[in-house]
C-alpha cells in the first residue's frame, strides 16, 4: 500500500486554534489566578504556533514568523514574571489567590 | 386752524395725569383738586373754542361752498411705521362727530372734576385717601378719551381705545381694598380686552386689504386744493368695497370678508359699549367712584363703539348697499340690548345699576339708529343716533351725579335706604326729575327729540323695529319713573337715630346737577341736523319733523309714567302682586337673565378648569416629565448596565472576549448578509 | 549592520538616558535617608528624576533637529515631526505627572521604593515612543508590553492597600489577555500579508480584497489597542484599577497611557488598515465610538469615589479621541493630538487637586468634597476649572479641543458622521452633569466640609498652577493649535 | 509529500495538543495542571521540529518548558498546599466560559476555512542555518531584528525591577 | 488695532471689571465696580447707538458697521470677527441696561465677589456674542453665558434650587448640543470659495441647498431652546423660579434673547431658503407656545412661575414673528425682544424685591401690598400693563408690530396662527390682571406684612430706569423700528424675494 499525503497547514491550525480556545476557557473559568495564567500560556503558545505554521506553509522563504514567535516567548516570560510576582503579593496579603475574591472594588 | 391748541387739548390732560400722579403725594388733596379742575376748566375751553370754529367759522377748511361740513386733520405725527403704507400715526382730526364729542367730553369731564370736589370726601370734609390718584387717572381718562375721539386713523383710535380701558380699570378699582370693586374692575377690563381682539383682528383685516388705517383713505376723497382736508364720500367706500371684492377670498363662513372685517370691528365696540353679550361688565363698574360712572361709564366711554360705527359708518353703509350684514347685526344686537337691558333695569334695587342698565339700553338704541339707517331716508339714523349720544350724555350725567349725592347723603346705593327724599333734597330732586323726563322722553326735554329722530328712522327702516323700539322706549320710561318715585316719594324718609337727616350737598356737587340740568332742558333745541350728518351735509329734521310719531312716542311715555306713578307713588301691594303673578319672569330679569353665571360658568369651569388647568399639568408632568423621563432613564440605564462592572475579572474578560468576536463578527455578518 | 542607525532614535534614547541616570543615581548613592519605620533610602532621587526629565523635556522640545523625519532598521522605526511633537507633548505630561507625584514618592510609605517608580515610568513612557515610532507590529507588541506590564508593577506600588494589588491582578489579567487577542489577530494578518511590517502589510492587502479572515483580525488588533484606550467594551478594567492604583500613577495611565495609545492606534489604522477604512473598521470605530461614549457616561454618572468617577469619565473621553481618528484626515489628526494635550491638561489638573487632598487627609470621596470651596476656595477653583475644561465649556481649552474634534470629524461631510457627533454631543450633556455634580459637591453644597484648610506642598502648587495656566491659555492662544495643525499639514 | 510514520507522529502530536490542553484547564488539581501545560508545549515543540524549525523548538523547550513552568510550579508550591483541590466550578460560569471559547472556535476556524488561499499545502524549504538566524537577529536591516532585541531586553530589565519591587518583602 | 475698535470695548470693560472685581476687599468697592461698570457699558451703548445713528445718516449701507476681524485660528478661519447693525445695537442697549439695573438689585446680595464675577462673567458672554460676527466666537460667547447660571442659580439661588439649576443648565446645553454640530455644518456647507465662520461671507454666498434644512432645523432648535420654544421650555419655570433676583433679570431679559437673536441670525439670515420651506413647522411649536405659556400661566400660584410661563409665551411670540420672514413681523420680533426684556427684568426685579420683603411668592399668601409698598406695587402695576399691551409701553408696539407684520402672510395656515397669537393678549391679560388683583388690591392677607417697608433707593433706582425705558420704548416706537428694520431691509432678504 501507497499510503501518500500532503501536509496542510490546516491539520495545525485547527490544533492551534483548539489550544487557543481551551486557554480561553480555561481563563474564563479558573479560580486560581495561577491557572489562569496556564491557559494564559496556553493562548500565548498558540499564537505562536500559529506565526510558526504560517511561516511555514506561506511564506517559507522567510523567518518573519518564527522571529515572532522567538519574541512572543520572551514576552511570554516577561509577563508571567510580572503576573506572578503581583500574585505573590496578593497572597502575602490575603493568603489567597481565588480570582473570585478580588471583587471588592466594582460597579 | 393752528394746531397749538388741538395739541393742547391733548396734552393738558396728560400733562395733570403725570404731574398729579408723580408728585400728587407731595400735594395736599384740596390743591391738586383745585389744580386738575382748573386744568379741566382749561381744556373745556380750548374743546369749545376748537368746536366753535369748527361749526361756526365758516372756514374753508372746515366748511365747502356747498355748505358741507369737512373733514380736517389739523396735525398728523408718524408714531410707528409698520410697511410703507401702514403707518400708525398720532393725529387731530376734526370733523363734526369729532367736535361734537369733544364739547361732550370735555363738558362731562369738567362737571365731574368738579362735582369730585365734594364727593369724594366724606361729611366732615375729610378728603377720601388716593384723592390725588383720582385726579390724575379722571385726567388720564380725560386724555384717552379726546385722543380717541380726534384718532386720524383706526389704530390710533385702537390705541387710545386701549387707553380709556385702562383708564377705566384704575377708575373701577380705585377702592382697591374693596375685593368687589377688584373683580369688577379686572372683570371690566378683561371682558373688554376680548372684545378689543376682535377689534383688533378686525383693524388687521380691514388694513391688509385697504392697505391703510387712515379713515380718511376709507371713507372720504381730499378736496382739491387743500393740504389734508376731505370730504366723506360714498365712492371712496365702494373702492374700498371693490377692493375687498376683487382681493379677498369671495367670502369665509357665509358673510364676505368685508363684512367680517366691519363685524369683528364691531365686536370692539360691542365690547365697550356694553352690548350684549358683552354688557356684563357694565353693572358691575358701578363699583367705582359715583363720579367715573357718570364720566366714563354713562357719557363717554361707553359710547365709543357707538362713535366707532359711526366713525366707519360709510363702509357699513357700503357694505349694507351691496348686500352686507355689518349694519343688520347693529341692528339686531342693539334691539335685543336695548329690550334686554330695559327689562332688567325695571328690576334692580341699587340705583347705580338700574342707572347703568338703562345706560346700556339707551347706547343701544344709538346702535339701532345707526344699524337701520339708510341712504333712502337721508341716513336719518346717523343724525339720530349722534343726536341722542350728545343729549343722553347730558341727560345720564346728570342722573348719575344726582344718584351720587344721593348715595352721598344717605350713605347707600339701596333705594330701600331712601324713599322720600324729595323734601330733604329739593335740588337733587328737580335736577333727578329733570333727567328723569329727558330720558323719558318728554317735550321739550332734550330726550323727546333725540328719540323722536331715532323712532323716526326705524320707522323708516322698518315697521318692526319702530314697534319694537318703541315699547323699550315706555319701558325706559317707565323703570326711570319707577326709580324716581322709590326714591323720592313711596313713604316718608325715615331718619336713622344717631344719624343726620339727608341733606342736599354743597356747591361744588349741587353747581353741576344744576348745569346739567338746565343743558339737559335746553339741547334738545340745537338744530343737530345742521351740524352733524354722516356725509356733512346739513339735514332740516324740523322741516321733515313726523308729528304722528312724536304724538305716539310722547304717549306712550307718558302713559309709562303714569303707570309707574301708579305703582310706586306711594307705598302700596301692587309691586309685589306684578311680581308675584310672573315670577319666573321676574327671577330672570332681577338676575340679569343669568348672563354672569353663565360667563362664571364659561371663565372657570371652561377656560380654567378644562383648559388652564390641563394644560398647566401637561406642561408639569408630560412635557416636565418627559424631559425629567429623559434624565430618570439615564439613570435607571446607568443601575442597569451597573452589574457589567461586576467587580469579577473573569466577567470583565468575558465581555472583553464577547467584543472583541463580535467587533469582527457582526461587521463580517454585516457584509456578508447586505454586500 | 549600521549600528548608527540608534541616533535616529533621539527622544528614546534621551529617555534611556534619563533612565540610566535615575537608575544608577538609585542604585549607586549611598543610602542616606532614613524612614519613619527605620528603612533606609536614597536622598534626593525625586529630585533628580524631574530635574532631568525636565532638562529632557526641555531639550527636545528645543532642539529642531528632533523635528526631522527620520527611518531607521529597514523602516521598522519611524519618527516624524507630528511623532515627536506628540512625544514633547507627552513628555510635558509626564513632567506634570512627576512633580504631582512627588509628594506622594518621598512620603513615609513611598519612599523606598520611588526610585522604582521612576524607572518603571520611563520605561512605559519608552514603550510608548517605540508603540508610536515602531512601524513593525513586533516592535509594536514590545512597545505595547513595555507600555502595560511595568505599569502593572506601578499599579501594585501601594503595597500596603489591597485596592491596590487588587488593581494589579485586574489589569494584569486582562492586559495578558488582550495582548493574546491581539497577538492571534496580528497572526492572521501575518497569515495574510506574510509580513510584520506595516508598508508590507498595507501593499500587499491592496492586491487581495476583505475577507472575514482580515475583519476578525482587524477587530482582535482594536481589540488589543481599544484595551489600552480603554474603549468599551474594552474598558471593564478601567474603573476598578484606576480606583486601586496610586493617585499619581491612575493619573499617568489616565492621561499619558491614553494619548500614547490614540497616537499609536491612528498609525495602525491608517497605515496598515487605510484602505479598509469604510469597508471594515469605520463601522467598528463607529459603534466603538458610540458605546465607548455612552455606556462611560452611564457609568460616571453614579460614582462617588473621584478616581473612579474620573476613570469613566476618561472612558467617555476616549470616546472623544476616537472622533479624531474616525475623521481620517489632517484636520482631525491635529484636533486628535490638541485633544490630547487639552486632555491631558485639564486631567491633570484635575487629578492634582485630588492628590493634593488624599496626600493631606486620604479622603477621596466625592462627599468628603462637600462645601470645599469654604474651606479650599484655591482648590476647589482649580477642581472647577478641570471640570468646565472636560466638559467643554469655553473660555476653557476643552471647549476648543471638543470643538476642533468635532470639526475635524465632520469634515467628511456624510450623514452618518453627523449622526455620530449629534450623538457625541448629547453625551456631552450627560457628561456636563456629572462633572457639575462635582462642582456642586463642592460650591453648592451647604455641608460642613470634611477636608480642613491646609496649605499643599509646593510640588503640587508648582503642577496645579501649571495645569491651570495650560487649562485657561491653550485654548485661547491659538497658535498652539495651528502650530500642531501646520506639522500634520506636512505630515 | 510524507510517509504513513509522519502521520501516525502528526496524529500523535495534534492528539496530545489537544488533550493536554484541555487537561490543563479542567483538572482540579493545579500542580496537575501545570504538568499538563508543560506537555502540551512539548508537543508544540514537536511541531516546531516537524515543521522545520530546529532552532524554535529547543527555545521552545528551554525556555518554556524549562523556564515558565519551572516558575509556575514554584510559585504555586508557593501559594498552595499539596493535596488543594480547586472547588468544582459554577455551572453558569463554565457555560459562560464554554460559550466564549466556543464561539472564538467556531469565528475564527470558519475564518480560516473560508480564506481558502490559506490552506496549501507544505511546499519545499531551504534549511534555517544557525548563521542565518543569528544575522538576522543582530542585523540592522530589513527584515532584521536587533531593535525588538534591544526593545525587548529593556523590557525584561523593566519586568525584573518591577517583579523585584512587588514581590519583595515588605519591610525592605 | 485691537483697540480702535469700539466693539471690542464690549468685552473689554466686563473683563476689566472681572479683574477688578477679583481685587476687592468689600462690599462698597465690589458695588463700585459693579456700578461703575455698568454704567460705562451703557453709556458705551448709549454712544454706540448715536455713532450708528449718524453713520446711517450719513448714508453707511454696509449691512454691518464697526466690522473689524483679527484672525485667531488661521487655518481653521476662524476670525474674531466683530460688526453690529441695528439688532445688535438694540440688544446691546438692553443688555446694558439690564445688567446696569441687575447690579442695583443685588445691592444687598451674599457673598457679593463671586456672585458679581460670575454675574460679569455672564454679561461678557452677552456682550461677546452680540457684538460676534464670527460663528464660533459667537458660540464661544453663548456657552460662556450660560454656564455661569449653573452657578448663580445652585448658590445664590432658592427653593428647589440644585434640580432647576442642574436642569436648566442641561437642556440649554442639550441646545447647544444642537446648535455645534449646525454651526460646524454651516461651515463645511456655505459655498463660500473657503470654508469660513464669517456671518457675512456665508450670507453672501449662501449655504449649500441640500444642506440647508437639516443646518436650519437643528440650529432653530439650538437656539429656539433658549429661546424657550414649546417643548423645550421647561427648564423655564424651574429655573426662573430658582434663581436670584439679578440672575432671574438677566437671564429672561437678556439670555432668552440669545435665542431669539440666534435664531434670526444665524438661521433665518444665512439660510433662508430653508426657513421659508421649514418655517411652518416651527410657525406652530411657537405658535403653541404663545398661547400655551399664556393658559398655563393663568394657573398658576408662584409669582415667578407665572412670570415664566409669561416669557414662554412673550419670547414664542419673538420666535414666531422671526418665522413669518417679513420685514414688519421681523422688526416687531426685535421690538418684542427689547420690550421683553426690559419689562420682564422689572417683572422679575419686583418680585425678588417682593419676596425678600414676604418671603413667599405665592399669591394666595399675600394681598393689599399696594397700601404696604405703594411704590413696588404701582411699578408691579406698570409691569403688568406693559406686559398685557398698554399703548405707551413697550409691549403694545411691539406686539402690534408683530401682528401686523404676520398678518401680511396671506395664506390661510398664517392668518390662522397670527389670530391664535392674537388670542393671547387677552390670555395675558386675565392672568396679569389675576396677579394683580390677587397681590397688590385687596385687603391685606397676611398681617405680618403691615410692618414691611417701601423700596429703598437702589431698589427704586433700578426699577425706575427700566420704567423708562419702557415707557421710551413705548411711546417712541419709530425711533427703534427705524434702527431694527435697516437689517431686515437689507439686500440679503430682498435678495430672495422674501419681503
Amino acid at each position: 500500500m501507497n499510503f501518500e499525503f500532503e501536509w496542510n497547514s490546516i491539520m495545525f491550525l485547527i490544533p492551534s486554534l483548539f489550544m487557543f480556545c481551551c486557554g480561553v476557557y480555561g481563563f474564563l473559568t479558573r479560580r486560581n489566578m495561577i491557572a489562569i495564567l496556564i491557559s494564559l500560556e496556553l493562548m500565548l503558545n498558540a499564537v505562536d504556533m500559529n506565526f510558526v505554521v504560517f511561516n511555514r506553509f506561506l511564506y517559507p522563504g522567510q523567518l518573519d514568523g518564527m522571529f515572532f514567535t522567538l519574541f512572543a516567548i520572551a514576552i511570554a516570560a516577561a509577563e508571567t514574571a510580572i503576573a506572578i510576582a503581583i500574585i505573590i503579593n496578593a497572597f502575602r496579603i490575603s493568603r489567597d489567590i481565588d480570582v473570585k475574591d478580588l471583587s471588592k472594588m466594582k460597579f | 386752524m393752528e394746531a397749538t391748541i388741538p395739541v393742547l387739548i391733548l396734552a393738558m390732560p396728560l400733562l395733570m395725569f403725570l404731574f398729579l400722579g408723580l408728585f400728587g403725594k407731595f400735594l395736599s388733596p384740596r390743591v391738586s383738586g383745585i389744580i386738575g379742575t382748573a386744568g379741566m376748566g382749561v381744556v373745556l375751553l380750548m374743546c369749545y373754542y376748537t368746536a366753535y370754529v369748527y361749526f361756526f367759522s365758516g372756514s374753508p377748511e372746515f366748511i365747502n361752498a356747498e355748505g358741507n361740513r369737512l373733514q380736517a386733520i389739523i396735525c398728523n405725527v408718524d408714531w410707528l411705521q409698520f410697511t410703507d403704507n401702514l403707518i400708525i400715526r398720532l393725529g387731530f382730526l376734526l370733523d363734526p362727530i369729532s367736535a361734537m364729542m369733544l364739547v361732550v367730553i370735555s363738558t362731562i369731564s369738567f362737571m365731574v372734576h368738579l362735582y369730585s370736589n365734594g364727593y369724594m370726601r366724606d361729611h366732615h370734609g375729610v378728603y377720601e385717601r388716593g384723592f390725588q390718584r383720582f385726579y390724575a387717572f379722571l385726567a388720564l381718562f380725560s386724555f384717552s378719551m379726546l385722543g380717541l375721539v380726534v384718532a386720524t386713523n383706526i389704530f390710533q383710535m385702537y390705541i387710545f381705545w386701549e387707553l380709556v380701558g385702562a383708564s377705566s380699570y384704575l377708575l373701577i378699582g380705585f377702592y382697591f381694598t374693596k375685593p368687589s370693586a377688584v373683580a369688577a374692575s379686572k372683570k371690566a377690563f378683561i371682558v373688554t380686552r376680548f372684545a378689543d381682539l376682535g377689534f383688533l383682528i378686525g383693524i388687521l383685516v380691514l388694513s391688509y386689504y385697504t392697505g391703510t388705517f387712515n379713515f380718511t383713505d376709507m371713507t372720504s376723497v381730499p378736496v382739491a386744493g387743500m393740504n389734508d382736508v376731505y370730504a366723506v364720500s360714498a365712492e371712496t367706500a365702494t373702492g374700498v368695497f371693490n377692493i375687498f371684492q376683487s382681493k379677498a377670498a369671495a367670502g369665509f363662513m357665509g358673510c364676505s370678508v368685508m363684512t367680517w372685517a366691519l363685524v369683528l370691528i364691531f365686536m370692539g365696540g360691542m365690547g365697550k359699549s356694553a352690548m350684549m353679550p358683552l354688557h356684563i361688565w357694565l353693572p358691575d363698574a358701578m363699583e367705582g367712584p359715583t363720579p367715573v360712572s357718570a364720566l366714563i361709564h354713562a357719557a363717554t366711554m361707553v359710547v365709543a363703539g357707538v362713535y366707532l360705527v359711526a366713525r366707519l359708518f360709510p363702509l357699513f353703509l357700503v357694505n349694507a348697499e351691496f348686500g352686507g350684514y355689518a349694519l343688520d347685526v347693529v341692528t339686531w344686537v342693539g334691539a335685543i340690548t336695548a329690550a334686554y337691558a330695559a327689562m332688567v333695569a325695571c328690576t334692580q334695587l341699587d340705583i347705580k345699576r338700574v342707572l347703568a342698565f338703562s345706560t346700556i339700553s339707551q347706547i343701544a338704541f344709538m346702535m339701532v339708529s345707526l344699524g337701520v339707517s339708510r341712504e333712502e331716508f337721508h341716513n336719518l339714523g346717523y343724525m339720530a343716533s349722534m343726536f341722542h349720544l350728545f343729549t343722553h350724555a347730558m341727560f345720564k350725567a346728570l342722573l348719575f351725579l344726582g344718584a351720587g349725592a344721593l348715595i352721598h347723603a344717605v350713605g347707600s346705593n339701596d333705594y330701600t335706604d331712601m324713599h322720600g327724599l324729595r323734601k330733604h333734597m329739593p335740588i337733587t330732586h328737580i335736577t333727578f326729575l329733570i333727567g328723569c323726563l329727558s330720558i323719558a322722553g318728554i317735550i321739550p326735554f332734550s330726550g323727546f327729540f333725540s328719540k323722536d329722530e331715532i323712532l323716526s328712522s326705524c320707522f323708516g327702516n322698518s315697521i318692526f323695529a319702530y314697534v319694537w323700539m318703541s315699547a323699550v322706549a315706555a319701558l325706559t320710561a317707565f323703570y326711570m319713573f319707577r326709580l324716581y318715585f322709590l326714591i323720592f316719594w313711596w313713604k316718608e324718609h325715615k331718619v336713622h337715630e344717631g344719624h343726620h337727616a339727608p341733606k342736599d350737598q354743597p356747591w361744588t356737587m349741587t353747581l353741576p346737577l344744576i348745569i346739567l340740568a338746565v343743558v339737559a332742558t335746553l339741547c334738545g333745541l340745537i338744530p343737530f341736523g345742521n351740524y352733524v350728518t354722516w356725509d356733512g351735509h346739513p339735514y332740516d329734521f324740523m322741516a321733515h319733523f313726523n308729528w304722528t310719531i312724536a304724538g305716539i312716542s310722547l304717549a306712550v311715555a307718558v302713559i309709562a309714567i303714569l303707570v309707574a306713578a301708579r305703582m310706586y307713588k306711594t307705598e302700596n301691594p301692587l309691586p309685589a302682586k306684578m311680581r308675584q303673578a310672573m315670577p319666573r319672569l321676574w327671577d330672570w330679569c332681577r338676575n340679569r337673565f343669568y348672563f354672569d353665571e353663565l360667563y362664571m360658568f364659561i371663565t372657570h369651569k371652561i377656560i380654567f378648569d378644562k383648559i388652564c388647568r390641563p394644560i398647566a399639568w401637561f406642561d408639569r408632568h408630560i412635557i416636565d416629565g418627559t424631559m425629567d423621563g429623559l434624565a430618570t432613564i439615564t439613570n435607571k440605564a446607568s443601575y442597569a448596565i451597573r452589574g457589567l462592572q461586576s467587580g469579577n475579572t473573569q466577567n470583565y474578560v468575558w465581555v472583553y472576549l464577547i467584543g472583541a468576536l463580535a467587533l469582527g463578527g457582526v461587521t463580517v455578518a454585516v457584509i456578508f448578509l447586505f454586500c | 549592520m549600521d549600528y548608527s542607525q540608534f541616533l535616529a532614535m533621539k527622544q528614546e534614547i534621551g529617555l534611556l538616558v534619563v533612565f540610566l541616570v535615575v537608575f544608577l543615581y538609585d542604585v549607586f548613592m549611598p543610602r542616606k535617608g532614613v524612614a519613619a519605620d527605620g528603612r533606609a533610602y536614597v536622598k534626593g532621587t525625586s529630585l533628580v528624576a524631574v530635574i532631568s526629565f525636565a532638562i529632557f523635556t526641555a531639550a527636545c522640545f528645543l532642539c529642531p533637529c528632533i523635528y526631522e523625519p527620520a527611518s531607521a532598521f529597514g523602516d521598522m522605526y519611524v519618527t516624524t515631526a507630528v511623532a515627536a511633537t506628540i512625544k514633547n507633548i507627552l513628555n510635558v505630561g509626564v513632567l506634570i505627572v512627576l512633580i504631582q507625584a512627588m509628594r506622594w514618592a518621598d512620603s513615609d510609605i513611598q519612599v523606598v521604593r520611588r526610585g522604582e517608580f521612576y524607572q518603571l515610568l520611563l520605561i512605559t513612557l519608552f514603550g510608548m515612543y517605540l508603540m508610536m515610532s515602531g512601524r513593525h507590529f513586533l516592535l509594536f507588541i514590545i512597545g505595547l508590553e513595555s507600555a502595560s506590564l511595568p505599569l502593572a508593577a506601578m499599579v501594585a506600588l501601594d503595597k500596603h492597600r489591597h485596592e491596590s494589588t487588587e488593581a494589579a491582578i485586574k489589569y494584569i489579567l486582562t492586559a495578558c489577555f488582550s495582548s493574546a487577542i491581539f497577538m492571534m489577530g496580528l497572526s492572521f494578518v501575518y497569515g495574510l500579508t506574510g509580513s510584520l511590517y506595516f508598508v508590507d502589510i498595507a501593499s500587499a492587502l491592496s492586491t487581495q480584497a476583505s475577507t472575514g479572515l482580515l475583519t476578525i483580525a482587524i477587530g482582535f488588533v482594536m481589540a488589543g489597542i481599544g484595551f489600552k484606550l480603554s474603549l468599551v467594551p474594552f474598558h471593564l478594567w478601567t474603573g476598578d484599577v484606576y480606583q486601586g492604583a496610586p493617585t499619581s500613577v491612575t493619573s499617568y495611565l489616565s492621561v499619558i497611557s491614553k494619548g500614547a495609545t490614540a497616537f499609536a492606534f491612528v498609525v495602525v489604522m491608517v497605515q496598515v488598515f487605510g484602505q479598509f477604512y469604510t469597508a471594515a473598521w469605520e463601522w467598528m470605530l463607529y459603534a466603538l465610538i458610540i458605546l465607548t461614549i455612552t455606556v462611560g457616561n452611564l457609568f460616571a454618572i453614579r460614582q462617588r469615589n473621584m478616581k473612579r468617577f474620573l476613570a469613566f469619565s476618561s472612558v467617555s473621553q476616549a470616546g472623544y479621541i476616537m472622533l479624531g481618528v474616525i475623521g481620517v484626515n489632517e484636520m482631525a489628526l491635529a484636533a486628535l493630538i490638541f485633544y490630547v494635550l487639552v486632555y491631558i491638561f485639564s486631567n491633570l489638573a484635575a487629578f492634582g487637586v485630588i492628590q493634593a487632598i488624599e496626600n493631606k487627609t486620604g479622603l477621596v470621596d466625592m462627599d468628603s468634597y462637600r462645601g470645599l470651596c469654604r474651606t479650599n476656595p484655591r482648590l476647589s477653583f482649580c477642581m472647577m476649572l478641570a471640570m468646565f475644561s472636560l466638559a467643554g465649556i469655553p473660555p476653557f481649552a476643552g471647549f476648543f479641543s471638543k470643538f476642533f474634534i468635532f470639526t475635524g470629524a465632520l469634515n467628511q461631510g456624510s450623514v452618518a458622521m453627523y449622526v455620530l457627533v449629534l450623538i457625541a454631543l448629547i453625551n456631552t450633556i450627560i457628561s456636563l452633569y456629572y462633572y457639575l455634580l462635582v462642582v456642586k459637591a463642592m460650591y453648592i453644597s451647604p455641608d460642613e466640609c470634611k477636608v480642613p484648610a491646609f496649605k499643599s506642598a509646593t510640588s503640587e502648587r508648582i503642577g496645579l498652577v501649571i495645569t491651570v495656566a495650560g487649562v485657561i491659555f491653550l485654548g485661547l492662544v491659538s497658535c498652539i493649535y495651528d502650530s500642531i495643525l501646520a506639522l500634520c499639514g506636512v505630515a | 509529500m510524507d510517509s504513513v510514520g509522519s502521520l501516525i507522529l502528526y496524529f500523535v502530536v495534534a492528539f496530545a495538543i489537544m488533550v493536554f490542553s484541555v487537561l490543563a484547564v479542567t483538572t482540579r488539581k493545579i500542580l496537575r495542571s501545570a504538568t499538563f501545560l508543560l506537555f502540551a508545549l512539548f508537543a508544540t515543540a514537536a511541531v516546531y521540529f516537524m515543521l522545520g524549525y530546529q532552532f524554535l523548538g529547543a527555545v521552545q523547550i528551554a525556555v518554556y518548558a524549562g523556564g515558565i513552568v519551572v516558575l509556575f510550579v514554584f510559585s504555586i508550591l508557593l501559594t498552595s498546599q499539596p493535596g488543594d483541590n480547586a472547588k468544582p466550578l459554577a455551572s453558569k460560569k463554565r457555560t459562560l466560559g464554554f460559550l466564549g471559547a466556543i464561539a472564538m472556535f467556531v469565528i475564527c476556524a470558519w475564518a480560516l476555512v473560508d480564506r481558502v488561499a490559506m490552506l496549501v499545502n507544505i511546499p519545499e524549504m531551504e534549511e534555517h542555518t544557525m548563521h542565518k538566524i543569528g544575522e538576522a537577529l543582530m542585523g540592522t536591516g530589513h527584515n532584521q531584528y536587533l531593535l525588538p532585541f534591544e526593545a525587548i531586553s529593556v523590557l525584561l530589565l523593566a519586568c525584573i525591577i518591577g517583579g523585584i519591587v512587588v514581590a519583595r518583602k515588605k519591610n525592605d | 488695532m485691537l483697540f480702535s475698535n469700539i466693539l471690542i470695548y464690549f468685552v473689554v470693560i466686563p473683563l476689566l471689571m472681572l479683574g477688578g472685581l477679583a481685587l476687592c476687599r468689600n462690599i462698597k468697592q465690589i458695588r463700585a465696580v459693579a456700578v461703575v461698570g455698568s454704567t460705562i457699558l451703557t453709556g458705551l451703548s448709549v454712544y454706540l447707538l448715536v455713532d450708528y445713528l449718524g453713520l446711517r445718516a450719513a448714508g453707511e449701507s454696509a449691512p454691518m458697521l464697526y466690522c473689524d476681524s483679527w484672525t485667531w485660528f488661521r487655518d481653521l478661519n476662524i476670525n474674531l470677527s466683530v460688526g453690529v447693525d441695528g439688532v445688535s445695537i438694540a440688544m446691546l442697549l438692553l443688555s446694558s441696561i439690564i445688567l446696569f439695573t441687575g447690579s442695583f438689585a443685588s445691592w444687598k446680595i451674599e457673598q457679593p465677589k463671586a456672585f458679581f464675577l460670575w454675574l460679569v462673567l455672564l454679561s461678557t458672554g452677552v456682550f461677546g456674542f452680540f457684538i460676534s460676527v464670527d460663528l464660533f466666537t459667537m458660540f464661544m460667547f453663548y456657552e460662556v453665558a450660560l454656564i455661569p447660571m449653573y452657578l448663580l442659580i445652585g448658590v445664590w439661588g432658592s427653593g428647589n434650587k440644585n434640580y432647576s439649576a442642574m436642569k436648566l443648565t442641561l437642556m440649554l446645553m442639550g441646545g447647544s448640543a444642537f446648535l455645534m454640530i449646525g454651526l460646524i455644518g454651516i461651515y463645511y456647507q456655505s459655498n463660500a470659495p473657503e470654508h469660513t465662520w464669517d456671518l457675512l461671507k456665508i450670507a453672501e454666498y449662501g449655504v449649500n441647498a441640500d444642506w440647508q434644512n437639516f443646518l436650519f432645523v437643528v440650529t432653530f432648535v439650538g437656539f429656539g431652546v433658549l429661546g424657550a420654544m414649546f417643548p423645550f421650555h421647561t427648564w423655564s419655570p424651574d429655573g426662573h423660579a430658582s434663581a436670584p433676583t439679578a440672575v432671574s433679570m438677566l437671564h429672561a431679559g437678556v439670555l432668552m434673547k440669545l435665542g431669539g437673536y440666534g435664531c434670526f441670525r444665524v438661521s433665518m439670515y444665512l439660510m433662508p431658503e430653508a426657513a421659508n420651506e421649514l418655517a411652518w413647522i416651527f410657525l406652530i411649536l411657537t405658535g403653541i407656545s404663545v398661547v400655551y405659556g399664556a393658559f398655563s400661566a393663568c394657573v398658576q400660584t408662584d409669582l415667578k412661575y407665572i412670570n415664566a410661563y409669561s416669557s414662554v409665551s412673550h419670547c414664542g411670540l419673538v420666535l414666531f414673528a422671526i418665522l413669518m420672514l417679513n420685514t414688519t413681523a421681523m422688526t416687531g420680533a426685535v421690538m418684542q425682544m427689547l420690550s421683553h426684556g426690559l419689562m420682564t427684568a422689572l417683572f422679575f426685579a419686583l418680585i425678588g424685591m417682593i419676596y425678600g420683603r414676604t418671603h413667599t411668592r405665592d399669591i394666595r399668601e399675600m394681598g393689599g401690598l399696594m397700601r404696604i409698598m405703594p411704590y413696588l406695587s404701582v411699578c408691579y402695576v406698570i409691569a403688568g400693563m406693559a406686559s398685557l399691551g398698554l399703548p405707551g409701553l413697550s409691549g403694545f408696539v411691539a406686539e402690534m408690530t408683530i401682528f401686523v407684520g404676520s398678518f401680511q402672510e396671506a395664506d390661510t395656515f398664517h392668518r390662522v396662527f397670527t389670530i391664535v397669537a392674537c388670542c393671547s393678549i387677552v390670555i395675558t391679560a386675565v392672568y396679569i390682571l389675576r396677579v394683580v388683583g390677587k397681590l397688590l388690591f385687596g385687603p391685606v392677607q397676611d398681617e405680618h406684612h403691615r410692618q414691611l417697608t417701601d423700596a429703598t433707593w437702589w431698589e427704586r433706582l433700578s426699577t425706575a430706569t427700566l420704567i423708562v425705558c419702557v415707557a421710551a420704548i413705548g411711546c417712541f416706537p419709530n425711533f427703534f423700528a427705524n434702527l431694527i428694520k435697516f437689517t431686515f431691509d437689507g439686500a440679503i432678504f430682498r435678495a430672495i424675494g422674501l419681503n
